[in-house]
C-alpha cells in the first residue's frame, strides 16, 4: 500500500490547481455561471491539451495509463475551486462507459473527439427523478433499415446541457443498448436547467430519433454492465468532489475563526466552535479515507464487492459532506447563506454529491443487498479488497 | 394536570377552521401549500379579510384591535393558519414592532401606526443587525444626531429581512455614543421612502431575495418618531425579543410541511428507511409541540428551562422537514426552482425546470433553512444561554 | 390544558420524595440490591399504607381516583431514588390489566390483595427475547375438570422474584386469556435473575400447571386488548422512569462540572461541556413534554391513536434518555463508570427503559403502523388528542 | 498511490491466518470469540505458544525479541488474532513498558525484564492516573524520596488496569516537588508484592473488576528500577502514550466484534431499520480502517491529521457495536450476565440467566465501553489536540 503520490500524480494535481487559481477564482467563476452556458468551452481546450480528459483512462485506449486515482485527484481540485465544467459527466461517466462497452474498432473513433476535446458526451440513462441505480428502462430503440429509431424520456442528465452527443441508453430487443446520438439529431429535444450547485442538466424527450447503425455502442443488449460501471465511476467521483469540497470548506471555515471577532475576541477562542471544527476535521479525514477505499473497490472484478465499496463510499461521504458543508455555514453565521460568499457554494455541492446517483440509503441498501451471502470469515477486515490480476489498472507510469 | 384540549378549544377550533376554509382565497391558498413566498397583495387582502374579523393581530390586546384569546387558542389558531397555506404576515409589524408601540409609543404612534397595521397598509422591517455587530447585537455603530427637531442617522443596516417591500423600519440607533454599549442607543421609525436610505439586496443560498442591506446617509427622521425615551431603546429591544417565545419555536410551520411531504412522498414512505426517517421527525415534531404547549399554558417550571429548548429544536425540525423533502423528490429536489411568482428572486434566475408542480420550493426551503440555526440568536448563542441562565454553569 | 400539579397531586409527590429521602439514600439502596431479593417487603408495605399502590386506578374499582399522571409522579421519583421495588410490574401494569379484564364480581378479590400490599403480582407474557408487543403465543391453557391446565413458557418476567401471583397470558380454544396463577402452585418453576438496572427479573415454565376455573380473569378468549392496554400503560410508565433518571442524572452532573477541578479551573468553565449539559438538558425537557403526550394518548378511546401516541413517547424517550445518561457518564470522567458512584446508575435505569418492552426501532415501525391510513389533515396539530368522552379518566380529587 | 495490499502482504496475512487457526487452543478460542475476560492462565498460554515463533510483541525491534515485521503487517496480524478470538495479552507490558525499557532502560533492566514480559511470566499495570489527576496528569502527587539506595514512595494510584493480577507497575512520581509540574517528575518499575502496596478493587458498571486503586504506603523500590534519568519521567510518558497510535483505533477488535454480531444476529437483520444500523456501523468502520492504514502506510499527509482521528472515532465505534449487539439481543440483552469464568467478578455476583450462550458479555461490554471515549484522552480532550494542533485554533 501507498497513499502518498508518485511524481507525475503530484505534478497532475499542481497542474490542476494552477488552472483553478488562474481561471477560476470565486468572482470569475460567479460570473461565469450567470452566463447561459454556465462554462467556458476554453476551458475544455485546455482540459484537452493537458491531457486530463484522458486522465483515466488507459494507454492502450488512448488514454494517459491513468485510473480512477487520476480522476480523483484532477476532481478533488476542480471542487475546490468549484469548477462546473462537465468533466464528471464526460470525461469520466461517459468516457469510461465508452471504454468498458465498445468494440475494439470503435473505441478511437468514439473516444478521440472526447479526448481532444472537440466534443462533449454525456450519458443519458435515468427516466424518473427517483432512479438511483437501474432503472427499467422505458426507452426504447427499435431496428430500421438504416440503423435504429430511438423513443424515450430522460431525465437530470448530468452535463446535458454542454454535450455534443448523449449516450442514451434504451431497451431493444437484445437487452440494454447504448447509442451515441448527437445531440442536434431530429427528434432529441432538450430542456435545460440548474442543478443545485450551478451544473447544467437537461431532460430529453427523444420521439422517432433516426440514428444510423454505428452508433450502437457495443454488440448490442450488452450495455448494463458497462452502464453500471460508469455510474459506479461516476459516484467514486463525486466523493472525490466532495472530498475537495470538504476540505476547502474546512479550513477557509478555519481561517474566518480566526479572524472573525465577537464580543470582544476572535471566534477561535470559543472551545464548542473549536470542537465542531474538530468534528469536522474527523469526518473530512474520514471521507478521504473511504474514497481511498472505494477507488480500490472500483478495480474490483467481482461485481457485489465492487458495488458494496462504491455504496459504501457514497453512504458514508454524501453524509459527512453536507455535515461538514452545513457546519461550515453554521460557523459562518449569516454570511455564510448568502449567494455572494464561498462557503454557502461549497455546501450546495456537497448537497448534489450527497444527493445524486443514489441518496445515502438507497446506497445503504445496495451495500447491505451486495454483502448479502458473503463469506464474513473470508472477507474479514482486507481480505475483500484485493483486486483481481485481471482487471488492475496499468500503472506504467507509477514511480 | 390536564394535558388534554378542552372541549371549549376544541370548538374554538373547529370554528376557526371552517372560517379559515371558507374565506382563505382558492388561490393564494393553493399558491401558500405550494411553498411559494406570499406577494405583498396576497398578504394584504388576507390580512384585511383577518382584520374584518378583528383576528388580524390576535396577541395585541383588544383595545388595539387584538383578541381576548388565551395563548392556546392564538396557537391553535397558528396550526389552522399554515395548514391552511395562508400566507404569512407581516411578522416584523404584527409580532415585533407593534406590541413595542402600544406598549410604549405615544398616542399618535399608536394611532399613526396601530391600524395601518391591522390592516396590512404599512409594511414594516426590523434594522437591527449590522455588519461585525452579529450576535453581539451591542455593539451597533448607526449614529443618530439630533438636529433641530429631527435625527439625522447614518450608519448601515444588514441582513434586514424585507425591506425591499417594506414602508417603515424601526431601527436601534446609537444616540449617546459616549454611554456604554447599552446605554446609548434610541428607537426610531424610519420612513424608508426618505431621502438617504437606499437598500441593496443580499442574494441568498436559496438564490432567493429575503434579506437586504439598509444603507443610511443622513437620513432625517422626525423626533415624533423616537419610540419611548431616548437611549432607552435597549430595553424595548430586549422586550421585543422576548416576546412571543413560544412561537419561536415554529411548530405550526413544521407541522404544515410535514403534511406536505406526507403527501407528496405517499410511495417514497414504503422505503422503511425513510419512513423511519419521517417518522423521527414527527415524534420529536409532537414533543416539541408539547413543549411548546407547557409554555403556553403557563406551567410554572416550563417558563425558563422549556422556553430555551423552543428556539433551538425548532430551528433543527425546521431544516430537517426540508431536508427530507429535498430526500423525497430524489433529482426533482437538486434541481433549481425558482418561484414562478418572479418574487424576490435574484438578477439571474435559473430557468424552470420539468418537475412536477409539488417539488417547487422544497430545494430553496433546504438551503435557506440553513439559517434558522443562525437568526434570531443561533442555536450555539442558544445553548450558552441554557447554559447559563437555566444550569447555573 | 394545565400542566401544573393539582394540590392532590403536590402532596403525593412529596410523600414519595420523602420516602426516597428517609428510606433510600444511595449507600443503603446500594446495600438492599445486594441481598438476595434485591427489595425490602417492609417499603411495600408502606406504599400501601400510603396508598400508592391504587394511585392508578379509579375510585370504583377500589383505588384513589387517580390514573396515569398520579402513576407517573409516584414512578418519576422512584426512578430519581433508583428505587428497584416491583411497583411498575405489580401497581401498574399487572393493576392495570386485572382492572381492565376482570368481571366486575371478581375485581375486589383480585385487586384488594394488591392494592393492601399483601400480594405482589406480574404480568407473565412475552415468550421470547424478542417479543415487543403482541407475541404470538405459544403458552396454552386446557379446560380440566377442576379449571385449567397450563403449558409453557415465559421469559424476562419483570418483578418475577418477587411475586406472589402471576398473571399468566396463553391461548385456549377462544382466543388469549389471563390466568391468576399462585407462584408457588404445582408445575411452576421459577429461574430469577437481575435486569441491568437491578430489578430482579424471571423466566417462568409451567408443566401441567392445574388452577381453578376462578384463575381465570375476564370472561376468557378476550385477554388481548387488556394486556395490550397494561403494557401501554406499563411503556408510559417506564417513560415517567426514563424523565425522573435523566432530570436527576442531569443536575447531579450539573453539580459535579461546578465543584469538579481540572487544569487549575472547575469544568463548567468549559463551553464544550456547557454545551453537551445544554442538550442534555433539551432532551430532557422534551422527554418530559413527550412524556405528557404520551400520558394523554393512554386515555384515548381510538386503540390505534393510544399506540401511536405510547409508541411515540418510548422511542423518543427511549434514545433520549439514553443519551442524557450515557453523556452524564461521559462529563463525569472515570468516576462516571464505577459501579460505587451514582451516576452509572442512572445510565443502567435509562438502558433499561430504551431496551424493555420494545426496542426504540420497534416502536418507531409501530408508530409508522398506526399512522397508516390516518387521516392527516384531520389530525394536523392537537385533535388527535383528543380522548373519547367515555373513557376518560375521572378526575373527581381534581383542584 | 496504491490501495491495495500487495501479494506479499496477502500471503503474510493467509500464512498468519492459518497459523493461529492451527495453534490456538479450542477451548481459548471459543472464550475469547464469547467475549469472556481472558484468565491469567490463557494469557500466559497464548502468549508463549506466539513467543516460541518469536511473535509475542510484533513492534518491539528483532534484538530484543520483535519481528521485522512492517508496520502493516503487524495491524494484519491483529486482525487476524482478534478474528480468531486470541486472548489480547498483556498490553501495559507489551505496547507500554515493553517499548520504554528497550529505548530508556538500563541493560540490566532489559535483562530482567524484556524476555519474562515476551513470555508472559512478569505481568505489568500502569501507574499514571491519580485521583485529583484525570486528564491533568501533570498535577500528579505520589513522591518518592531518596532514601540510601532506595526511593519510598507514597501515595495513591487509581484507574490501575489489571493491577490485581500485575507483578509490577511502572508509575510516574514526583521526585522534585519544587520543580515545575512535568519537570520533577520519574519514572519507576514497582514491585506489587513489595510491603506497602495495597490493592482495591474499583468494580465497574459492568459489574466486573477491571480497574483498581493501588495504595502506596512508604513503599521502597531499588534505585536500580528507575528508568533514565531522575526527573525525566515525563518525556519517557509522552513517549509511551503517543506509542503505537495507530493501534488506538482497535479496528481489529471491533472488526470481530462486528462479525460475532453478525452471526449471532443472523435473523435480526431481517430488519431493515437494524440492518442499516449495522451496515452504518460496517461503513463507519471501513472508513476507519482506511485511516488506519494510512497511517500505518506512513502516508505524510495523515500523520497529524489522521492519527488524531483514530482515538476518537474508535472509541466511538467499540460503543456502537456493542449498543448493537444489546439492541439485537432483545430482553436477553438486558439482563445481568457474569462472565462463568468467575475472574474479576464483584464480590456480590448476580445470578447467571437463562439466556443463549451467544449473549453473554454483551451487556457488560456496552456498559464498560463508556469507558472508551474517557480513558486514555476522552473525547473531549482529543478535540482540543485536534482543534489545537491539527487546525491551528
Amino acid at each position: 500500500m501507498d497513499f502518498d503520490f508518485s511524481d507525475v500524480q503530484q505534478s497532475l494535481q499542481d497542474s490542476v490547481k494552477r488552472f483553478c487559481e488562474r481561471e477560476y477564482p470565486f468572482e470569475k467563476r460567479q460570473a461565469l455561471l450567470r452566463t447561459e452556458a454556465g462554462f467556458d468551452r476554453a476551458h475544455w481546450a485546455t482540459f484537452a491539451e493537458l491531457g486530463w480528459l484522458g486522465a483515466g483512462l488507459a494507454e492502450e485506449v488512448g488514454g494517459f495509463g491513468g485510473g480512477p486515482i487520476e480522476n480523483a485527484i484532477i476532481l478533488e481540485q476542480l471542487a475546490r475551486a468549484l469548477v462546473v465544467a462537465p468533466f464528471l459527466s464526460s470525461a469520466v461517466i461517459a468516457t469510461q462507459a465508452i471504454a468498458r462497452l465498445a468494440l475494439p474498432e470503435q473505441r478511437d473513433k468514439l473516444l478521440s473527439p472526447l479526448l481532444d476535446g472537440t466534443s462533449i458526451a454525456a450519458l443519458a440513462h435515468g427516466e424518473t427523478a427517483q432512479h438511483a441505480f437501474a432503472p427499467d428502462l422505458a426507452a426504447k430503440a427499435t431496428k430500421t433499415k438504416a440503423g435504429y429509431r430511438l423513443d424515450g424520456r430522460k431525465v437530470f442528465v448530468l452535463g446535458g446541457q454542454a454535450a455534443d452527443v448523449f449516450l442514451v441508453s434504451a431497451r431493444d430487443g437484445a437487452g440494454e443498448s447504448l447509442f451515441a446520438v448527437p445531440a442536434h439529431t431530429p427528434g432529441v429535444e432538450r430542456v435545460n436547467y440548474h442543478a443545485v450547485d450551478g451544473r447544467r442538466v437537461s431532460d430529453l424527450t427523444l420521439r422517432g430519433v433516426e440514428v444510423e447503425a454505428s452508433a450502437l455502442i457495443g454488440a448490442g443488449g450488452d450495455a448494463a454492465d458497462a452502464i453500471d460501471y460508469a455510474l459506479d465511476y461516476g459516484v467514486i467521483g463525486l466523493c472525490a468532489e466532495a472530498v475537495g469540497a470538504m476540505d476547502a470548506a474546512l479550513w477557509i471555515t478555519r481561517d474566518y475563526l480566526k479572524t472573525r471577532k465577537q464580543f470582544g475576541v476572535t471566534l477561535n477562542t470559543f472551545q464548542a466552535l473549536q470542537h465542531r471544527m474538530a468534528d469536522m476535521l474527523v469526518e473530512t479525514e474520514l471521507a478521504r479515507s473511504m474514497l481511498y477505499r472505494g477507488i480500490a473497490a472500483l478495480a474490483l472484478e467481482n461485481v457485489l464487492e465492487r458495488r458494496r465499496g462504491v455504496s459504501a463510499a457514497k453512504a458514508q461521504i454524501g453524509e459527512a459532506g453536507f455535515f461538514v458543508g452545513a457546519q461550515a455555514v453554521q460557523l459562518h453565521g449569516g454570511i455564510g447563506v448568502t449567494e455572494e460568499y464561498i462557503v454557502g457554494h461549497y455546501l450546495k455541492r456537497l448537497a448534489l454529491v450527497r444527493g445524486l446517483f443514489g441518496s445515502s440509503d438507497q446506497h445503504l441498501a445496495r451495500f447491505a443487498e451486495c454483502a448479502a451471502g458473503r463469506n464474513e470469515e473470508e472477507a474479514a477486515g482486507l481480505r475483500d479488497f484485493r483486486p483481481a490480476p485481471g482487471l488492475r489498472r496499468r500503472r506504467t507510469r507509477r514511480r | 394536570m390536564e394535558f388534554d384540549l378542552s372541549e371549549a378549544d376544541l370548538a374554538f377550533r373547529r370554528d376557526k377552521r371552517a372560517w379559515i376554509r371558507a374565506n382563505l382565497p382558492a388561490d393564494i391558498a393553493e399558491r401558500g401549500r405550494r411553498g411559494f413566498h406570499a406577494t405583498r397583495s396576497d398578504v394584504e387582502i388576507w390580512t384585511r379579510l383577518l382584520n374584518a374579523q378583528g383576528w388580524a393581530a390576535p396577541a395585541w390586546p383588544a383595545e388595539y384591535g387584538g383578541t381576548a384569546w388565551t395563548p392556546l387558542q392564538r396557537y391553535l389558531f397558528q396550526l389552522e393558519l399554515r395548514a391552511a397555506g395562508a400566507p404569512v404576515q407581516d411578522q416584523s409589524a404584527m409580532e415585533l414592532v407593534g406590541p413595542v408601540l402600544y406598549t410604549f409609543g405615544s398616542d399618535a404612534q399608536k394611532r399613526a401606526y396601530l391600524p395601518k397595521i391591522l390592516n396590512a397598509e404599512t409594511f414594516w422591517c426590523q434594522g437591527f443587525s449590522e455588519p461585525n455587530a452579529g450576535s453581539d447585537l451591542a455593539s451597533l455603530r448607526t449614529r443618530a444626531v439630533l438636529d433641530g427637531d429631527c435625527y439625522v442617522v447614518t450608519g448601515q443596516k444588514t441582513w434586514t429581512s424585507d425591506a425591499q417591500r417594506a414602508d417603515m423600519m424601526f431601527a436601534l440607533v446609537r444616540t449617546d455614543p459616549e454611554a456604554r454599549p447599552q446605554a446609548g442607543i434610541s428607537f426610531l421609525l424610519i420612513d424608508m421612502q426618505a431621502p438617504g436610505v437606499r437598500v441593496r439586496p443580499i442574494y441568498t443560498i436559496d438564490e432567493g431575495r429575503s434579506v437586504n442591506e439598509v444603507f443610511l446617509d443622513d437620513v432625517r427622521v422626525p423626533c415624533k418618531n423616537l419610540v419611548g425615551e431616548a437611549n432607552k431603546g435597549w430595553s424595548y429591544a430586549k422586550f421585543l425579543l422576548t416576546n412571543e417565545r413560544a412561537m419561536s419555536a415554529e411548530t405550526a410551520h413544521t407541522r404544515a410541511d410535514l403534511s406536505s411531504l406526507k403527501r407528496f412522498a405517499a410511495e417514497k414512505l414504503a422505503d422503511p428507511l425513510f419512513a423511519a426517517k419521517v417518522s423521527r421527525l414527527e415524534i420529536d415534531l409532537m414533543a416539541l409541540e408539547y413543549a411548546v404547549l407547557r409554555v403556553i399554558s403557563a406551567e410554572a417550571a416550563a417558563q425558563d428551562a422549556v422556553a430555551s429548548v423552543l428556539k433551538l429544536r425548532g430551528a433543527e425540525l425546521r431544516q430537517r422537514v426540508a431536508e427530507l423533502a429535498v430526500e423525497a423528490l430524489g433529482a426533482a429536489g437538486l434541481a433549481v426552482n425558482p418561484d414562478p411568482t418572479g418574487h424576490d428572486a435574484t438578477d439571474h434566475p435559473a430557468p424552470r425546470p420539468p418537475v412536477p408542480a409539488y417539488a417547487h420550493g422544497w430545494l430553496a426551503r433546504a438551503m435557506f433553512r440553513r439559517a434558522t440555526t443562525i437568526y434570531g440568536g443561533s442555536n450555539e448563542i442558544q445553548r450558552n444561554i441554557i447554559a447559563k441562565a437555566v444550569l447555573g454553569l
